[in-house]
């Protein structure tokens, strides 16, 4: 685990130098008001930076996996891969020529049309998520003034091709799989835009610079903090709410093992399995760097005195340890029930959620226009209020159920509970 | 002093007090408590109306006299009907003329009253309770308090009457005097002749009444109003002359023309003539009197009351209080006599002579003195027809007292005789009672013969003197005032109509020739009936047992003919004219002309100087009347002789003319009311052959009309009914198509109604 | 990003999947493709609101700012989808009670 | 601002054409030895029971319908949340109002069982 | 140039996707087009600069209601054959549909729509941008002083003339009644969908 994260920062530096290069592309095409490059200039300039922006990721998706492997591995008090090139490293590449090899086998029962398209149709939300996220300050591949926004909204268009493909492959288990998956992920989704509202209100704006630029000390804007520190439930909220969406342990229902073979992908094999499981890591990279940027500072650096660090660096950090966070998860808690999994989402974020909105609206307008320090001063207060009510609340609910659990069992055992206690008494 | 302005303000009392009695005596008859309490009733309520009258007379008396002539003080007027643009106003019109009247109303009535609580004591036993067979005393008080209900009414009336400011509400209390004296005349219900005389009188009143109300009416619609106050004013006046004579179309009567076929009269004699219509009727001269000698059927206080004092006199107030209209129908100076007075002076003289003809062949006692009346009251329109304005309401206030005294006079002897009769029977026991009673023939043919039973028959009295010495002397002393005898009331009265008659016909009116010459005949004629009455009833020796036993009658009966005869004696004194020799001066010279002149509107009412012939004259025409009486009735006892002395004296067919009133009530008879039942039956003949007719012809049309509609009927409504039905079936039929119940279906045609829409929009 | 778009491009696109998706609502046997096609003219109105929106002069004064049209478009949006959620579940008690979803079933009210 | 949506645009062209040059190339290199076995469904090693289009419990539809509805609910709190400083404190009251009335459907939905799994 | 090419290409996804829906056989594949299709209209929105509905049409249409479509297409899902998809009434249908897209569209061309004055030319964006200054400045006055402060706080570099700002205001003011109202029409729906379906 801890090697491993000296081989991102080596991964960083080589980027930097590519960075440097591509800065020189991206500033070029840098919105100042009134350059009117020509649409040919465009269009050649958004290829560039789409290739660039695919190659990145698809490398850090290989890495990803690898990294995951080794960590679980070491969490589970193994090696994991280090067979494959020095450490494992080329242990991925392996993994990719695997997928590609292997035979791609199409039921005939599937509805041709859909069972394809569904595969084919998980990559590309997956990556187009990415193209609001803000690497440095002008480093950004489009920013839009509704990058929020649109990060989450194509989040939700990853809904379909699971749909597809548990429909497409004419399969019980890989249809059942898919209604499970789409409702966990249609579930877990509200919570999760809910809980980033608050971050959008104490920012006042959608599109991610703006929102790096509230947060951190370069720059005036209103907080100046990080919002994890004014919104740390809203931030745990995200972190659940982004596992479930990823489908990752502990709710991970929807292709576990265990339960329904492999959930919607049963019938999908080689390359079209492996697209699957691509986009996956995809989804995790761009929700850990939108995390980072929401509630981390994206390229802020914690201190002022800090600032010297080019902001990219900052930003690659913050991601890996999301990134890190996930898999860590992975390693360490077990799967959720369905029943527990869906009542968690709608019976428990959903209205922390909700509470935790109106407070943060009620204090931004109390602190409105104040010094970082008061604002943070204020928000600890109040979060700390609301972990304890929670706290309180959640005894008091297991307490209720503890005194209701008794009385469940059948009257022969209550007569036997009883007489012990006298006995005992 | 008395304030003069606050009493005449709170005048309207006046008429209260009675009505205030006569309420009070209906609740008590209600609470079944009649009787004597009622009496006491209405003389308390008549005797605080005449004391206030006479108070307020005494007040208008003082000096202010003069100019309350000239503004009469008209207290509170209230609004009483809305009409069109003003009100018509409801009020009291205090002026010397109503002052002294309505004090002469409240001295007589009230002596009446009292006289009336003892001689109506006959009512109590009167009536017999049919079943049980003895006296039905209840029914008897009932009786007896109806009586002074209808009395205080009429004092009521009277009084209103007399005080109002207005002619519509004069006419209103004239309404209710009018009711009053039919009431009072069919008081005796079960008489057949009673029921009959009141109908009678109710019937020829109405008749003038109708021209009061025409002239009223044709006042207001002329001039606007009918408040005395304003007819009064000289412009009123002289815009009633400029009208002109009508020449026949009168316009303005509801927005059309209406022919009159009255040429040449001008509306202001037009409208005089009509008023004086309302006074013949009421006072009984010459065509409407046949009701006042009928009347006499009523109990003598009403006849004494009613047909003497005051209603008959009410038709002279009337002429009195219109007098300006009546004069200034001459075109030029009041003292001219214009056309309608005139014909007023024509008929009062006529009168005057005809009923005192009349009065001298009656046998009722209470029928000569109506006919005394009705002489009187031509003396009093003959003195107004020629302008005699101050004699003749002063002869109207002396002629009520002497007049009301010789009817309660002759009450007394009624009551006496009847009393006589009752014990002639007792005592007599049955002793003439089959052969004895014997009806005194007249000996006269067509003259009844004189009945045993009926008390006011003169022929079964005589002899009265000594029996009832004091109606005795008071009806003499009456007689003598309405004879004329000098001294007495009725000579300074009736003398001064003569006198003015003589000094205008000094001024060249034939009139007044005419006027004087018949007035001084009746005047004789007068003193010779009255003579006659006297002699039959008090000299000579009982003609019947009845008359022998007859007694004095009760003392409240008796002191108010000492009263009235008191006034009939002294009231001609006030109005002793100035120029009269010894008198004159003594007395003031004539307070009563000064007090009454100044209501004439020409203010300066000039005396001629005093005239002695037409006073010896009119003396002279007493004496001789006196004499005659005597003469024919005074030496020898009635009862002996078989035929009346003056029958044989006129001869026989002249007096039977005069006793059957020269037939006027035949030829009434003859000609109107048989006239009428012809009109009757003609009407019911033509109603039932001409109407029906058409009625039947009406209902034969119909049957055939609904044939043709039924027919129309089948044949097309029941066509278009199943048309209908057939059409609305296709309807729906058609419909159901639409109806499919697919929801696309619906939809599809939704968006075709958009698409027209949008072609329409688009092309 | 010279020659802007003239309005009626886009009000002939919008009218365009209105009609289509009137052609759906009216000819589709299952009940889920009607309520597809008003999904599509549901969007074809959004369209023109929101080009009237870019395009249309707001009158000054009228709206605070002149996002009427976008407040607008976002309301049918939020209809559509409470029309879809009621509309769907509303299919889907029918197909239980009838096992068809056909339009044409579910011709009579009663049963 | 242009460029941007441009770039989206041609990202996902891009992103599109990823997994199908992958598949371009697996169907290059993965052998293809189509058995008939080897392409029947697979159930466990099962026979296949009935059709795959089984009927399912409403209880899906029943999330899908909540999500979509809480789902609109978001799309009004984002322009809220971002005009938030720039309103009044009136905004903040308006909102709970909001949110109170949709969680009054959170706590039917809640009550009513939909939201439990069966 | 560029911008009439995108507006062509995503006018086209839309209405292709339409006819998708309409001509496809089966229901769930209909569906698909008609996901296709929103995406067209979000791109639609994209282009006439309406970023904010742009978003929301993606994550409501495409990631809610679609769900919500393919969910009912599943659980209402009876035997295969589904022989015909359109019913009698389609020609007619097609026809009258066919017209109406012809009236809207000569109407379109001919009435002379006003346009705003300050679209006079450049991008979409300038457009915006000149007018969401000068009409924020002047129509926006007291009230929203902050916003403008706002704007004018955060450095140019950022694109902040994002107009979700301007739309917040407008429901947060102008339309707060129909913002709260619905609220009570998802409320409604909420309740009245669950007590349907629940059998």
């Amino acid at each position: 685990m801890l090697h491993a994260l000296p081989l991102a920062e080596s991964l960083a530096e080589t980027t930097t130098s590519l960075s440097g290069w591509l800065t020189g592309l991206f500033s070029g095409t840098a919105p100042e008001p009134g350059a009117s490059s020509s649409a040919a200039g465009i269009i050649v300039a958004s290829v560039l930076k789409a290739t660039v922006i695919v190659l990145i990721v698809q490398i850090g998706m290989l890495y990803a996996t690898w990294g995951e492997r080794k960590i679980i591995g070491r969490m589970q008090d193994r090696l994991g891969p280090n067979r494959v090139g020095l450490f494992g490293l080329a242990q991925p590449f392996a993994d990719m020529i695997k997928m590609l090899t292997k035979e791609d086998i199409t039921p005939t029962a599937a509805h041709k049309w859909v069972y394809n398209l569904g595969a084919i149709l998980v990559v590309p939300p997956a990556i187009i998520g990415f193209a609001v996220v803000a690497l440095d300050r002008n480093l950004i591949a489009a920013d839009l003034s509704i990058g929020a926004l649109f990060f989450f909204a194509i989040g939700s268009t990853a809904v379909m091709p699971i749909f597809m493909a548990g429909w497409g492959s004419r399969n019980k288990y890989a249809l059942l799989g898919a209604m499970r998956a789409v409702a966990q992920v249609v579930s877990y989704e509200i919570p999760q835009v809910l809980s980033i509202v608050g971050v959008l209100l104490l920012a006042g704006t959608l599109s991610m610079n703006g929102l790096i630029h509230s947060q951190g000390p370069i720059g005036d804007a209103f907080p100046g903090v990080w919002f994890i520190l004014l919104q740390p439930i809203g931030f745990v909220i995200f972190l659940l709410a982004t596992t479930a969406e990823i489908e990752r342990t502990p709710f991970d229902i929807p292709e576990a093992e265990s339960e329904i073979i492999a959930g919607y992908h049963t019938e999908y094999a080689g390359i079209k399995f492996g697209l699957f499981y691509l986009a996956l890591y995809f989804v995790t990279i761009s929700a850990s760097a939108v995390g980072a940027i929401l509630f981390l500072g994206g390229w802020q650096p914690p201190f002022a005195f800090l600032a010297g660090i080019p902001g990219w660096i900052w930003m690659t950090a913050k991601t890996l340890a999301l990134v890190f966070v996930f898999m860590w998860l992975r390693g360490t808690l077990p799967r959720l029930r369905v029943d527990q999994l869906m009542a968690f989402a709608w019976k428990v974020l959903v209205p922390i959620s909700l509470v935790n909105l109106m407070v943060t609206g009620l204090l931004a307008k109390l602190v409105a226009g104040r010094a970082p320090l008061m604002v943070f001063g204020a928000f600890t207060v109040a979060n700390v209020a609301m972990v304890a009510l929670l706290i309180w609340l959640v005894a008091g609910w297991r307490r209720f159920n503890a005194a209701r659990q008794i009385t469940f069992e059948r009257p022969a055992v209550q007569a036997v509970g009883a007489a012990l206690r006298r006995g005992a008494a | 002093m008395l304030d003069l302005a606050a009493l005449a303000a709170n005048a309207w009392l006046v008429p209260l007090f009675t009505a205030l009695a006569f309420v009070i005596i209906l609740v008590q008859i209600w609470t079944g408590r009649g009787g004597r309490g009622s009496a006491y009733t209405a003389i308390a309520g008549v005797a605080a109306s005449g004391a206030y009258s006479v108070v307020l007379f005494l007040a208008s008396l003082g000096g202010s006299a003069a100019e309350l002539s000239r503004s009469p003080a008209m207290s509170r007027t209230m609004d009483w009907l809305p009409l069109g643009d003003g009100y018509l106003r409801f009020g009291i019109l205090v002026d010397p003329l109503g002052a002294a009247t309505a004090a002469m109303v409240g001295i007589a009535c009230l002596m009446i009253f009292i006289y009336s609580s003892s001689y109506m004591g006959a009512e109590f036993e009167r009536y017999t309770d049919p079943t049980s067979g003895e006296v039905d005393r209840a029914l008897g008080r009932a009786r007896y308090a109806r009586f002074f209900a209808y009395v205080s009414l009429f004092a009521t009336g009277m009084f209103g009457f007399v005080l109002a400011s207005n002619l519509v509400q004069a006419l209103l209390f004239w309404e209710i005097m009018g009711l009053c004296s039919f009431l009072l005349i069919g008081f005796w219900n079960f008489k057949p002749s009673a029921a009959q005389a009141a109908k009678k009188a109710f019937m020829t009143t109405r008749i003038g009444d109708m021209g009061l109300f025409i002239g009223i009416m044709m006042l207001f619609a002329f001039l606007g109003t009918t408040d005395y106050a304003s007819l009064m004013r000289p412009e009123s006046l002289a815009r009633l002359q400029a009208i002109g004579p009508i020449d026949g179309w009168l316009s303005g009567m509801l927005g059309y023309e209406v022919y009159i076929p009255l040429g040449g009269v001008s509306v202001a004699a037009l409208v005089a003539l009509c008023l004086f219509g309302g006074s013949i009727g009421k006072s009984a001269q010459f065509p409407l009197h046949v009701w006042l000698p009928d009347a006499m059927e009523g109990p003598t206080p009403v006849s004494a009351m009613i047909h003497a004092a005051t209603m008959v006199s009410a038709g002279v107030f009337l002429i009195a209080r219109l007098y300006p209209v009546f004069a200034s129908a001459t075109v030029d100076h009041p003292d001219q006599i214009s056309g309608a007075m005139y014909a007023v002076a024509a008929i009062g003289a006529l009168t005057a002579l005809l009923a005192a003809t009349i009065g001298m062949a009656q046998y009722d006692i209470k029928r000569v003195l109506a006919f005394s009346t009705i002489s009187q009251l031509g003396y009093m329109v003959m003195a107004l027809g020629i302008g005699a304005y101050v004699a003749a309401v002063f002869h109207l206030l002396t002629h009520a007292f002497f007049k009301a005294l010789l009817f309660l006079g002759s009450g007394s002897v009624i009551h006496g005789v009847e009393h006589g009769m009752h014990e002639g029977h007792s005592h007599g026991g049955g002793q003439d009672a089959g052969a004895g009673h014997h009806d005194r023939q007249s000996g006269i043919p067509g003259v009844a013969a004189a009945d045993a039973h009926d008390p006011q028959d003169m022929r079964n009295m005589g002899g009265l003197a000594k029996r009832m010495p004091l109606t005795y002397v008071t009806f003499l002393a009456g007689t003598l005032a309405l004879t004329g005898v000098p001294v007495f009331s009725g000579f300074w009265s009736k003398d001064e109509i003569l006198s003015d008659a003589f000094h205008k016909m000094g001024d060249g009116h034939m009139i007044a020739l005419v006027v004087w010459v018949l007035g001084t005949t009746a005047a004789f004629v007068t003193a010779f009936y009255m003579a006659r009455q006297v002699f039959m009833v008090f000299a000579g020796p009982p003609s019947t047992d009845a008359a022998a036993h007859a007694p004095e009658s009760a003392p409240a009966m008796v002191y108010p003919l000492v009263v009235l005869s008191v006034f009939a004696i002294l009231l001609g004194l006030i109005g002793v004219p100035a120029a009269f020799p010894v008198l004159g001066p003594l007395l003031g010279g004539n307070p009563f002309h000064h007090y009454m002149g100044h209501l004439l509107s020409g203010g300066a009412f000039e005396t001629h100087a005093f005239n002695a012939l037409p006073a010896l004259a009119s003396v002279g025409a007493a004496a001789t009347g006196w004499g005659l009486g005597y003469a024919l009735y005074g030496r020898r006892p009635a009862a002996a002789r078989s035929r009346d002395p003056l029958a044989s004296v006129i001869g026989a067919p002249l007096f039977r003319l005069l006793n059957r009133k020269y037939y006027i009530d035949e030829i009434y008879d003859a000609t109107f009311i048989r006239g009428s039942v012809a009109f009757a039956k003609l009407n019911a003949w033509f109603d039932r052959r001409a109407v029906d007719g058409a009625v039947n012809g009406a209902s034969w049309l119909g049957s055939r009309g609904a044939s043709v509609n039924g027919w129309i009927d089948s044949r097309i409504v029941d066509g278009t009914v199943t048309l209908v039905a057939m059409v609305s079936s296709e309807l729906s039929r058609w419909m159901r198509w639409l109806q499919t119940g697919r929801v696309q279906q619906y939809l599809l045609l939704a968006f075709v109604g958009v698409l027209i829409f949008l072609a329409m929009n688009v092309l | 990003m010279e020659a802007s778009i003239p309005l009626w491009w886009y009000l002939l696109v919008a009218a365009a999947l209105f009609g289509t998706g009137l052609f759906g609502a009216l000819s589709r046997r299952n009940a889920v493709g009607v309520l597809m096609g008003i999904e599509l003219m549901l969007n074809g109105a959004n369209i023109n609101a929101v080009a009237f929106w870019r395009y249309i002069a707001v009158p000054s004064g009228a709206g605070l700012n002149g996002m009427d049209g976008q407040v607008f478009a976002i309301m049918v949006i939020a209809l559509a989808a409470a029309e879809a959620a009621v509309g769907l579940a509303l299919i889907i008690s029918i197909y239980r009670n009838r096992q068809s979803v056909l339009v044409e079933d579910f011709s009579t009210m009663r049963g | 601002m242009g460029e941007n949506w441009a770039f989206v645009a041609i990202l996902t062209v891009i992103a599109l054409t990823i997994p199908i040059l992958g598949i371009l190339a697996a169907m290059v290199l993965a052998p293809k030895r189509p058995g008939t076995i080897k392409n029947s469904t697979y159930e466990c090693g099962l026979e296949t029971v009935g059709d795959a289009w089984v009927q399912f419990k409403v209880q899906y539809y029943l999330y899908a319908l909540i999500f979509v509805l809480f789902d609109v609910e978001t799309v009004f709190l984002y322009p809220w949340a971002v005009a938030y400083q720039s309103l009044p404190l009136l905004a903040l009251f308006e909102m709970i109002i909001f949110l109170l009335i949709l969680g009054i459907g959170l706590v039917y939905a809640w009550r009513k069982g939909a939201l439990e799994w069966i | 140039m560029m911008e009439m090419l995108a507006f062509g290409l995503v006018a086209g996804v839309a209405v292709g996707g339409a006819i998708g829906v309409v001509a496809a056989r089966n229901v769930f594949v209909s569906a698909l087009w008609l996901v296709l299709s929103f995406i067209g209209v979000a791109g639609i929105y994209a282009i006439l600069g309406a970023d904010f509905l742009a978003a929301t049409q993606v994550l409501i249409y495409v990631g809610a209601i679609s769900v919500l479509i393919l969910f009912a297409v599943m659980l209402t899902h009876h035997v295969m054959g589904d022989e015909r998809s359109n019913n009698r009434q389609a020609f007619l249908a097609f026809i009258v549909s066919s017209s109406v897209v012809a009236a809207l569209g000569v109407l379109a061309y001919r009435t002379d729509w006003p346009i705003r004055p300050a679209d006079a030319g450049g991008s979409v964006v300038t457009a915006m941008r000149g007018d969401l200054a000068g009409s924020s400045a002047a129509s926006t006055a007291a009230q929203t002083g902050a916003s403008t402060a706002l704007t004018s706080t955060v450095d140019l570099a950022l694109n902040q003339d994002s107009n979700v700002v301007r739309l917040g205001q407008a429901l947060m003011t102008e339309h707060l009644l129909s913002f709260e109202i619905i609220s009570l029409v998802l409320l409604v729906a909420l309740i009245g969908a669950i007590v349907i379906a629940r059998d």
